[in-house]
């Protein structure tokens, strides 16, 4: 099936067979290998992405599903290599180790920080509560995120 | 809700790189998902590999036909058990009989031992279309009576797994030290424990296993685009299996999404991949989902402690143990039996006592293979100890904090001795315990305890312990087979002055998140005296950069003692050879008038005499005539370090089997619903002591994620099998690992007890995990007046304690 | 897994071993069969699609009675085979005569399901499988039924 | 990952929907897609062809009616519960409905998929019940309605036949409810829960204890132990709790479910 999807700006058209889920489109149609997979049952965020402004897992959309949606992946967070705020907090605050959750981590604490720009720290976790990391406990991750509230 | 007794965000610093918080190299590429794990890697032309796995955990193969699933278009190929069997050798096996007789392959051959073994490979131009055609393989089987639990695989009447080793034992050794009879004659009580159970689970690394291999038909050789951890161990298994020399297996990595020991065993995959490359003639892509990880990976060793009995005072002196430990190794020996030997590191745990006896069994059951976990054997051992420690306490209604007290190795014992000749080489544990208590207000107890009474809630604290020790001596594997000719240890790092003046660090590690690039180029610009950011080390890890020795790899918390120390050799070698060069560019000027500068290099008296490292580089490397014949200078400095280990006694199963002991002491406070059994952890504490700290921040990351992870062992993580060798939790549904609404609050804390046989006072660290799984075991005992027997203890668990406590 | 039940067909021993030895009525009482056939009197396999709510799971089912003594005890070994699940079970029924001319049947099965159906469904597989015996269960008494109607008239 | 082949098709409107999947039994209806396409990832299901009925605005929305009836479309998403005015007049919907699973699921996965799925371990299944919710369900015939407590046939089985859709879901007045589970980690996967409503006499309906939520009614909170003793229920074991446990748990949380909802 023909898709239109655009992508942190870029429209793509792409033929694509009805059966393959959104992360696998980005990552090996798309080449956009920033969102990551880190289990197969929906539960580990890796591959989050901002879909039509609202953050969802795209191991659990189809391609085909994306159709005339546009996508936010961590590839369009920083402007020509000028890192975000969140994105450089992550570095202060050493949220992150091997760096294969961040992607995910980080397209779910942007989409809470648009909705709310003084998360508490319970909000925080529960907003991250969909993003598993196997290194750094979280704690780092939380205080990064913190640190770039108001 | 992280307090924390270090330094937090670095500030701008200039001089004096090392024990600065530095930020990280790594970070600006992973940060904007340009970082490249193995899955990213793509070639022309590459097909995709999909395993078909065995739906039985014990069962010959009777038939296998590939027909249908080659049939299909875009399907480009497959590979059997009976190809692989042609094919190769079976792996080259460490134990000694009987499990030296065992014969493994990268395919099944014949027999399936585990659900999920992987049976046959099929190759296809997409993912979908090559399990699409694995579905069409078909296979039958003639299922066998599955072994399941390891207390009962020895049982004349169990199956037998590998026919070839005439039973289910793989290895087994009495290790003792001391004199037994005396400890028991002199003590006051015998504390006897019938069985304990460390449970089966792994770190799970959010990116499972991977390879894209390439295969260059011209010179024979394999390019392996792979995320395992530990490339030269891969090597000297895969080589005399595939009957090629070591260099034509050339591992490539770079980012890899997490390891913990998990990523050290995938060879027999790798093979597979390499064997489908060549008789396909293209680059043949395999990524292991979450599912295949579960089913098949590097579970970590299950082991049973059976007929323990503890000698001690009625003060709490601990004299001596013995006890009978049975580790179930699963269906194939991968990087076993070394735990059999593996956990003699910590043979005393941290505590005095000289009498220790262990009689070591290791089985084979119809479960997945068991490899390196993150705390690699010593977790269940130092496990032992720390219930042994709080049982005693309980038996002798003494306070758990004073029995520790009591018996720790003290400071002023330091260096001390173990009963089997392991130097623990510095630390203060009874100051780590005071911090660890401070930290989670322990005088505060009584009063919470009561408070959360009056809500209906049993609240319990708990004191966990490990010693992360680091640097193996691999002489020790020759206390489970004196056959074998390994000993020591080595790691390589290669320091250059490139022609513009770059300074190009060049490393023999894989890390996984540990922060390699930074600390490396923290210890080099140190000696250059420069700032890091002129400091360029290489991502990753290549054979052909031949910058890697045999031990080389990311594993058993090495690399701030084996790759710093590499890296500070190479780095003063290239600092001399600095000094040479320019001394005989100044007219001979002698090194000690020279130093290092302002990115070059100057006479100390004149300073104007300055030679910036550009030309430097650029003399050596292109423009170098006229330079004195004698002088010996590449400014391309490769340095080995080799720690100072002898061969270990065979005989008595005694020497130095690891060079450094970082010590973790982590307390846990729980809060029990007795109604239900379900506990939350309230307050929490890890302090860390791992000797001289080149980067306090990335040690603390080390610290919270070994924390979250013992959290997540004692509470939810485990690999659960029914009685026919299902596995229950085969994913992250049923696999629970926290998120972050799971975490409690957590306070760090640190000291530094410098190492004094490491050239940086460094100590490896990064595995002290389970002394939280202990805390967790300590926390639910003080709080229900049970004895915990397991380290794992779900509320179903608690409850059922508690129903035992009520009966 | 182990099931096992009583239930009392309202009919003679006779017609309810008729009825659940006639490979052609016991199709009747499988789910989703899509297509039956009977070997010989022993041997029967049959292609379903077992009706789950989310999408039905295929399998081939090979049936074998390996014991029998008539009229009143059978022993039958079913096999199925499907992509992603295998099911083995051995399944018994033993008849007896109540004393008001009904027949009572006590049956017992052993199930096994292995591979990732098996395993990722684990906590759902008790309930599916009851939910399976009942379906079997109420349409053999329609069968039994059936076939009293067509004896008695 | 990596599903089997499978038709896809965006109806334009339910009766299109209605055609699609009467026309082909191997259709099935993809709602949010947080269950099903996991459990076509494990290939443990795998219908010939889906039927989204994301952007069908007739299944979506939120009305609360002059008599306090709520009626919920069944493409309504649970991040759209949580935030609805509309839905607090029943509270307890968006206070369940903020504990499922996780940000990126709820804002995806609907109160419709829930329902339909009915997987044991589910939250909304039980509440409905409780609650008293009438489940509407269309159909080539036209619409029927149906109550919660006859809507779960089994296993991912519900009272929606082939060929029909569920449309919308109902739910009368009311406040006086409450929820309990213990969850496998903070706001995890039910390990056991159950759901309470008083209005008069005591509703609970208990959830992962057997293939469908079990309704039992009592005159007061303090009865409801009683009444789950009395139900002689027998709930499945698996790697998270026995039979023996999740018995003991249902007795517990009925409990409390009930207490909570006596309560406000």
């Amino acid at each position: 099936m023909d898709v239109a999807v655009t992508v942190n700006g870029t429209t793509y058209e792409r033929d694509v067979e009805p059966r393959k889920l959104l992360i696998h489109f980005l990552r090996d149609d798309l080449d956009l290998t920033g969102s990551h997979v880190g289990c197969d049952t929906g539960n580990c965020g890796a591959c989050s992405v901002i879909f039509d402004g609202v953050l969802v897992k795209s191991c659990m959309l189809l391609a085909v599903q994306a159709n005339g949606a546009s996508i936010e992946t961590v590839e369009g967070l920083a402007e020509d290599g000028e890192l975000t705020p969140l994105q450089q907090a992550f570095n202060e605050h050493h949220a992150l180790q091997c760096g294969y959750c961040t992607p995910g981590m980080l397209m779910s604490a942007t989409a809470l920080l648009r909705e709310n720009q003084s998360p508490s720290d319970a909000e925080i976790k529960k907003a991250l509560q969909g993003n598993i990391c196997r290194c750094t406990g979280y704690w780092n991750i939380v205080e990064a995120v913190k640190s770039v509230a108001r | 809700m992280t307090e924390t007794t270090l330094a937090p965000a670095p500030v701008e610093v200039q001089k004096g790189w090392g024990g600065q918080s530095v930020r990280r190299k790594e970070d600006k590429r992973l940060l904007q998902g340009e970082g490249v794990f193995v899955d990213d890697v793509k070639r022309h032309g590459m097909g995709y590999l999909h395993f078909v796995r065995s739906p039985y955990a014990h069962a010959h193969i009777t038939r296998v036909d590939v027909s249908a699933a080659e049939a299909i278009d875009g399907v480009y190929g497959t590979l059997t058990g009976e190809e692989v069997a042609a094919l190769t050798e079976p792996f080259f096996q460490i134990s000694s009989a009987p499990g030296a007789n065992i014969k493994d392959y990268s395919l099944a051959v014949g027999k399936v031992r585990y659900v999920g073994e992987p049976v046959v490979a099929v190759v296809a131009e997409t993912r979908e279309l090559a399990r699409d055609a694995s579905e069409l393989v078909e296979v039958d089987y003639e299922p066998l009576p599955a072994v399941v639990d390891a207390r009962t695989a020895q049982d004349s009447d169990a199956a037998v797994l590998h026919d070839d080793a005439e039973g289910n034992l793989m290895w087994s050794g009495l290790y003792s030290w001391g004199d037994l009879d005396a400890a028991f004659a002199e003590a006051d009580r015998v504390v006897k424990i019938p069985e304990l159970h460390f449970h089966r689970f792994n770190s799970t690394p959010l990116e499972c296993d991977g390879a894209l291999v390439e295969f260059n038909r011209g010179v024979g050789q394999w390019t392996i685009h792979t995320n395992n951890q530990f490339p030269g161990f891969a090597a000297i298994m895969m080589g005399p299996a595939m009957q090629v020399g070591l260099d034509k297996l050339r591992f490539v990595t770079q980012d890899i999404g997490g390891g913990f020991g998990n990523k050290i065993t995938s060879h027999p995959q790798l093979v597979a991949c390499c064997l489908l490359a060549r008789k396909l003639n293209r680059p043949v892509q395999w990524t292991e989902w979450r599912t295949d990880f579960h089913l098949s990976m590097s579970h970590g060793n299950e082991r049973w402690f059976h007929d323990t009995e503890v000698a001690v005072k009625d003060d709490g002196t601990l004299l001596g143990f013995r006890t009978k430990a049975l580790d179930d190794a699963g269906a194939w020996l991968r990087y076993e039996p070394l735990g059999g030997v593996i956990w003699a590191q910590v043979t005393p745990g941290m505590y005095r006592w000289r009498h220790i006896e262990l009689d070591f069994t290791q089985v084979a059951t119809n479960k997945a293979p068991v490899s390196p976990n993150r705390g690699y054997s010593r977790m269940q051992h130092l496990w032992f100890t720390e219930r042994v420690i709080d049982i005693v306490a309980r038996e002798l209604d003494l306070d758990p904090v004073e029995v520790r007290k009591r018996n720790y190795v003290r400071a002023e014992d330091m260096p001390y001795t173990t009963p089997n000749g392991c130097v623990y080489d510095s630390g203060d544990y009874a100051a780590m315990l005071d911090l660890a208590l401070e930290l989670v207000g322990y005088e505060s107890i009584p009063g919470r305890r009561a408070e959360a009474k009056e809500r209906g809630r049993m609240l319990g604290v708990g004191i966990g312990s490990t010693l992360d020790s680091g640097t193996n001596n691999f002489g020790q594997s020759r206390l489970i087979n004196p056959e074998l000719q390994f000993s020591g240890n080595n790691e390589v790092a290669t320091v250059k002055l490139d022609i513009f003046g770059e300074i190009v660090v060049t490393l023999g590690t894989t890390p996984q998140g540990q922060g390699h690039e930074t600390t490396a180029a923290q210890v080099v610009a140190d000696i250059l005296n420069c700032s890091v950011d002129d400091v360029h080390v290489r991502a990753g890890h290549d054979s052909y950069w031949n910058s890697h020795a045999g031990f080389s790899g990311t594993y058993a918390s090495q690399f701030a003692v084996t790759g710093l120390s590499a890296v500070k050799g190479a780095t003063e070698m290239l600092a001399a050879e600095i000094k040479r060069l320019a001394g005989a560019v100044f007219g001979g000027v002698p090194e000690e008038a020279l130093e290092l500068a302002d990115g070059g290099v100057r006479i100390k008296e004149s300073p104007d005499a300055f030679l910036p490292f550009m030309a430097c580089g650029a003399i050596v490397n292109a423009n170098n005539a006229g330079l004195p014949e004698d002088l010996e200078v590449t400014l391309n400095c490769r340095y080995v370090y080799r720690p100072p280990f002898e061969v270990p006694d065979v005989e008595t199963k005694t020497g130095n089997l690891t060079l450094t002991y970082a010590t973790q002491i982590h307390v846990a406070v729980v809060e029990i619903d007795p109604e239900t059994g379900a506990y939350k952890i309230v307050d929490y504490a890890a302090v860390d002591d791992c000797g001289k700290r080149i980067n306090p921040q990335i040690v603390e990351g080390q610290v919270m994620g070994a924390t979250a992870q013992a959290i997540g062992a004692a509470i939810h993580e485990t690999y659960e099998y029914d009685e026919d060798g299902n596995l229950l939790t085969p994913n992250f549904y049923d696999y629970h690992v926290p998120h972050a609404l799971d975490m409690p609050p957590l306070a760090t804390g640190a000291i530094e007890s410098p190492s004094p046989f490491t050239p940086l006072g460094t100590k490896g660290m990064g595995e002290g995990g389970g002394a939280g799984i202990h805390a967790v075991c300590a926390a639910i005992q003080d709080a229900t007046g049970q004895i915990v027997t397991d380290s794992h203890n779900p509320y179903q668990r608690v409850w059922r304690l508690l129903q035992e406590g009520q009966a | 897994m182990n099931v096992s039940g009583e239930r009392t067909f309202d009919a003679p021993r006779g017609t309810v071993w008729q009825v659940l030895n006639d490979p052609e009525a016991m199709a009747r009482t499988m789910p989703g069969v899509e297509s039956f056939d009977v070997h010989d009197d022993r041997h029967w396999t049959a292609n379903v699609k077992i009706p789950l709510g989310l999408g039905g799971l295929k399998m081939k089912i090979d049936m074998e009675k390996v014991e029998e003594r008539e009229p009143e005890f059978a022993k039958l070994a079913v096999k199925g085979n499907g992509v992603g699940a295998i099911m083995n079970m051995e399944t018994s029924f033993t008849l007896s005569d109540t004393d008001h001319g009904s027949t009572a049947m006590a049956w017992s099965a052993e199930v096994k399901i292995l591979g990732p159906v098996g395993s990722m469904g684990q906590r759902v597989l008790q309930p599916i499988v009851n939910q399976q015996v009942q379906h079997v269960l109420t349409a053999l008494d329609q069968q039994v039924q059936e076939a009293q109607g067509s004896t008695s008239g | 990952m990596l599903l089997r082949e499978v038709e896809y098709a965006k109806p334009g409107s339910v009766g299109q929907a209605l055609e699609l999947l009467a026309s082909n039994d191997g259709a099935r209806a993809l709602a949010g897609g947080q269950t099903l396409i996991n459990v076509m990832k494990a290939r443990a299901a795998s219908p010939d062809m889906l039927v989204d009925l994301d952007g069908l605005d007739e299944l979506r929305g939120i009305e609360l009616a002059g008599d306090g009836t709520l009626t919920v479309g069944a493409m309504t998403t649970y991040s759209e519960l949580v935030g609805s005015a509309e839905a607090k007049a029943r509270p307890i919907l968006g206070e369940v409905c903020a504990t499922i699973a996780d940000v990126q699921v709820r804002n995806r996965g609907t109160i419709g998929g829930n329902v339909c799925s009915n997987d044991p371990t589910n939250h909304l299944p039980p509440l409905m019940v409780a609650v008293g919710a009438r489940m509407t369900i269309a159909g080539a015939g036209g619409e029927r309605e149906v109550p919660a407590e006859e809507f779960f046939l089994g296993v991912y089985m519900t009272a929606v036949a082939p060929g029909e859709l569920l449309t919308r879901i109902a739910i009368p007045a009311g406040k006086k409810d409450g929820f309990a589970a213990v969850t496998l980690g903070a706001e995890g996967t039910c390990i056991c829960n159950a759901a309470a409503s008083v209005n008069g006499s005591v509703r609970v309906a208990l959830g992962c204890v057997d293939a469908v939520p079990v309704l039992l009614t009592a005159d007061t909170p303090q009865g409801v132990a009683d009444a789950v003793r009395a139900a002689n229920i027998t709930p499945p074991s698996d790697v998270h709790a026995s039979s023996e446990y999740r018995t003991h748990l249902a007795e517990v949380l009925a409990t409390r479910a009930a207490q909570e909802a006596a309560t406000r």
